[in-house]
């Protein structure tokens, strides 16, 4: 029986699952009416795991993020509208219109950026990790990453230096089954990657990354763990894309029925399932759909950069 | 009119967008000689992001032509592995900011390993990868870095800026003993030109002058190429100036005649580059102009380049961050009025 | 005599080794500053194998203080990491050559953060590093690399040549908020010098002229910087040629001015750099006075650099690859006598 | 009971493990003599997997070896005097004088190269057993490699693309304990690093690096199972150094039990036990001996490389 509380619980994760599916669909359509440029990769399929995640952080934790970021930055706190105004290259974007929607990062709610190098991020956030731990904080740091990451230089090298030196990092390893068209079973024999960091010495797991209550309690019960020092931890979250690789990549690889039993255990689905409340899951989609309205509103409103001052601040 | 692909000057011709004219090469090579194997991420199946290794897979199999995972250090090292054993890989890496994750494997290992072995085995490797600014693909997926490889011995260079030349070369470069590091530019890839019918094996080392003229010798590769050209054109028709357009081709081995004899005729020298101005090989090119033609200048050698700054996402700001043609006519002037 | 380090012109100093003096500068700003921590390869129990991090252990323990797996790019990830998050790191790679290893983090990471997040954030990190030729150490432990860093914006560079420039630039380097790569040489640890009792911080860009003179501008950094003194004494006695030498110390920013009032007083230029010829430093710094210097150069720029080749073994091979005395003194001439 | 062909086998083993043992020793005095410059790393004590594993292997196969290299090469096949001749900078030697200690590389006898870069042979052990899969040759190489390299993002990477390709690829993880000073227990939550192959799905063991014939053995076999198509194994080969990192290297850090206990097990000692017959093992060592001052003349006697030739061969 569900109480009260997790019924709030619920609704919230719901408001940010549907805030992240919205947010997507919002810039396909952006980017096919040209307003975005460069590469979009939709996190559409795999909200969950961001939702999860960090519903279950502190204020203070970190996060690092991949190309694929928009659903960690909104899972984290970023608002839709300056999320939008940088992936549209506006100055009121969380970079001022430089970084776009690869390199969008927001160290005001600990998120230290999208990363358009598969793999590099996971270093990256074994620093944030140490660095907290030197200055003896009660913080975590947790790195999004993926099945692609798994077979990276870095995912071996930073996650031994993180086991070593008993770091509180959660690396999670969204295992979408491909990157761009390559399947899991032919970049690795072991297609369950978390099998990857017991080599490490570390205490991995695998967990369905579309049900976002397991994901929220799992990282949950990391987070405590990692805080009691326990040393890092490796979360396979196993998921699958609702789209292409990109937004101009149709997926045409992706077999019918895996794309068929995956769209069936839809994250947004099985959150209303858990909820089990229609009308407030629907009144949360009319709130959602106003706030990304009015993001857009907000980033077509938006000034462009100027050259002068960037010339001036960043010319060296 | 072009002066240096003369040797076998092929007769017919047909008009070939780039990629096709690289994967013709790369599809040429392999039936020719069974060594060559393909081998990147996204390369076989996809056929590659920019297509160029299109068919290669089912034309060669899986053997030779090979999908990885995203691993680029060690697919650069198995690549010297294979070459030093007997193959001539041509391994693509996406983007040229991408090699930086494998610069241990090309300049430690790849580019000395004929020296370490006191000249027991080359390296007959081809690294295709591909740079420049594209279209709002930002800091991590926009940098020219030729001017990383261009100060590694033991590295050849390459950068095509015509279907024509992109064949060519890169039917040397697989030809080639050393490693070459053949740089694209992901804006040419759909360019359009003629390549002859004919087998044309383009030499390491002749630059292209690409148009001929008078008054000033501008040095451009890639897709500075087109972007001169356009400039040399204004130049013509609104002020009159007669611009030599040089194309190096491959950056090592430089053709240092063929700039030196185009210097000493006109006397005033414009160097283009789209990598950021500091320590890059248009600095090079200068330094060696200023030493080897000092008597002939009527000018300083001018330098139109990227800006030392990342590349930044927004258009605009992308833009401002490397040569226009309006920078191009306006340097040509200055170093011609000077 | 020096010109630059003059603003706190401190009263008392003593004779330190080059590596006692970043040692020294290293405890001053742990001590000072509790963000900035030391990790590395072997950089804490054994002391670093230059023993520039000796007793940083002992005093501040293994937290800030760290040894680390051999692991480069990923330790350098972590330094990246740890100074976005507000610690100040200085992180030691063994060797130059080893950071072609960590290229992605320096270049696409480092380099390119403050720009990415828009201003929010910078990186102050300090990736100190030894390069240059040594004793017999070869292709792979050699190399002479400020060249690719030079080329990359958002990247400060420091490379000193005496033990008081080590410590007065490394202070800098620690309280600067971007990233720094700061290049020791390998054969100067053990260089003798002056180095003040007190706090001198010395800022970047500005170069100091470590020898007067009217005949000939020569720049030179790190271990050329000694080379090219010892040519410049012999310059003085046996060819009556009085050549001033300047140190620009930091090469990103680069001290233009202090370079172009020299080359316009004396009308000659020669350039010294152990790195390659192709593509390096010297080339840019030939650029940039050909350009700004035109009208005063009496002779073309003359650059001395090492060869076109990896370094080999052998010890006369090796020394042939790189500048000697004798080339230096050979080159000013003709630049004087041209 | 000792067969005639086990004496056979073994007396060769023997020949090879105090061949290297007396060469390094050699090294060492030429260089306090100043004959030798730059690095230096002994194979002291190590003997035994370079000697087991080549023995093992065809005239075709390939290795790749290490900055610990000499062992590997002289098991492999090269003579005495050119490996002293290269390791003196002289133009008779294997790299012309070029390579020096860290960079042997003997292409006629498949020895693809010592490597001064931690790591770094992993990759080009893989790019040499792929070309071998690709010309359908029945060849297997043999990366040798250490606890160091182990954590090296390289190590991971490659291992991955040989299993997922199935090469026929002997990766020998020479896990002597130490990383100059580092300890393994320092470097990797999991010190018995066979481990970390079986995140990746490849067959992984270990075994006493100081009993030849064990290593042969296991070599042998390995070799087999490659040929048969199976895929790439891990070996993790335990042993010790019996000198410093580097010939300027005292070891103190060493704990003496550590190294009492593998003195006790010296791979000399150990064979010489399995051989049981001194007196040949005298003989073998008499003729080694003589073989070394041979090599030593040799290099004394051989010409510097000449300064025109090299800059005209190599200058571009
Ligand atoms: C080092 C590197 N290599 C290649 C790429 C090109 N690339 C971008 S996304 C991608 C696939 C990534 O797949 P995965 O890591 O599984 O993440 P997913 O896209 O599935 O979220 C590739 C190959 C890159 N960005 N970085
Ligand atoms: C990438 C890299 N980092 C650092 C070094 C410096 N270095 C040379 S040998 C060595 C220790 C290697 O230890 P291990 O890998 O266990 O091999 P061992 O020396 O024990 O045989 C180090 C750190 C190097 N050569 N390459
Ligand atoms: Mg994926
Ligand atoms: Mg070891």
């Amino acid at each position: 029986m569900q109480t009260p509380d997790d019924a709030d619980l619920l609704a919230r994760l719901y408001r940010t699952l549907y805030g992240i599916r919205r947010f997507e669909q919002t810039c396909i359509s952006l980017y096919r009416l040209g307003h975005i440029r460069g590469y979009l990769h939709p996190y559409l399929g795999e909200e969950a795991i961001a939702t999860g995640v960090c519903a279950a952080l502190g204020e203070d934790d970190y996060i690092v993020s991949t190309h694929r970021g928009h659903g960690h930055c909104l899972a984290r706190g970023a608002g839709f509208d300056r999320m939008l105004a940088e992936i549209t290259g506006k100055a009121t974007g969380y970079c001022g219109g430089l970084g776009g929607s690869m390199h969008i990062a927001d160290p005001d709610t600990g998120n230290l950026g999208a990363n358009g190098i598969v793999g590099a991020g996971i270093p990256i956030g074994v620093g944030a990790a140490l660095g907290a731990t030197i200055r003896g904080e009660d913080r975590v740091c947790v790195v999004f990453s993926s099945d692609g990451a798994a077979n990276h230089g870095t995912f071996g090298e930073a996650l031994n230096l993180a086991a070593i030196w008993n770091l509180p990092l959660l690396l999670v390893v969204e295992n979408n089954q491909f990157a761009v068209s390559t399947p899991v079973h032919k970049a690795s024999r072991v297609v369950d990657l978390f099998r990857r960091g017991q080599g490490y010495g570390v205490e991995s797991l695998t967990i369905d990354g579309n049900d976002v209550l397991e994901v929220y309690e799992c990282a949950a019960d990391a987070r405590r763990r990692l805080l009691a020092g326990e040393g890092p931890i490796l979360i396979e979250a196993k998921t699958y894309r609702q789209a292409g690789h990109h937004v101009n990549d149709p997926g045409a690889y992706m077999p019918q029925n895996q794309v068929e039993h995956y769209k069936a255990r839809d994250p947004l689905t099985l959150c209303r399932q858990h909820l089990a409340d229609d009308e407030r899951a629907d009144a949360i989609e009319t709130e959602v759909d106003a706030e990304i309205e009015a993001a857009v509103d907000f980033a077509h409103g938006s000034p462009e950069p100027a050259v002068d001052e960037f010339l001036h601040e960043y010319e060296a | 009119m072009t002066n240096a692909a003369k040797p076998n000057s092929p007769s017919a011709s047909r008009t070939l967008l780039l990629r096709d004219g690289l994967n013709e090469a790369l599809h040429q090579e392999m039936a020719r000689d069974e060594r060559v194997f393909c081998i990147g991420v996204g390369i076989a199946e996809r056929g590659g992001s920019y297509k160029v290794t299109d068919g290669l897979l089912a034309e060669f199999g899986p053997q030779r032509c090979i999908d990885t995972p995203i691993a680029e250090a060690s697919i650069v090292g198995a690549a010297v592995g294979a070459a030093i054993t007997g193959m001539r890989p041509v391994v693509e890496v996406l983007f040229v900011d991408f090699t930086l994750l494998t610069m241990d494997q090309v300049v430690n290992q790849a580019a000395k390993y004929r020296l370490m072995s006191g000249g027991a085995r080359s390296v007959p490797m081809v690294l295709r990868t591909q740079g420049g600014v594209g279209d709002g693909v930002a800091a991590q997926h926009s940098q020219s870095l030729e001017g990383l490889f261009y100060h590694i011995p033991g590295l050849k260079l390459v950068m095509p800026s015509t279907p024509r030349d992109a064949r060519g070369l890169l039917l040397s470069a697989i030809r080639d003993d050393d490693p070459v590091i053949f740089l694209e530019h992901k804006a040419l890839y759909m360019t359009e030109g003629p390549v002859p019918v004919d087998e044309e094996v383009i030499p390491f080392g002749v630059a292209d002058i690409k148009r001929s003229g008078r008054d000033c010798t501008l040095i451009a590769w890639s897709n500075m190429v087109p972007r001169s050209l356009t400039a040399a054109e204004e130049l013509a028709s609104a002020h009159g100036i007669d611009v030599e357009v040089i194309d190096p081709r491959t950056l090592v081995p430089l053709d240092r005649q063929t700039i030196l004899e185009s210097v000493c005729r006109t006397e005033h020298v414009v160097i283009v580059q789209e990598a950021v101005r500091r320590g890059g090989v248009a600095a090079d090119i200068a330094s060696i102009i200023q030493a080897d033609a000092f008597d002939y200048l009527d000018a300083p050698v001018e330098i139109v380049a990227g800006r030392n700054i990342p590349i930044p996402y927004n258009r605009t700001l992308e833009q401002a961050c490397i040569p226009q043609t309006a920078d191009i006519v306006a340097a040509v002037r200055r170093a011609v009025y000077a």
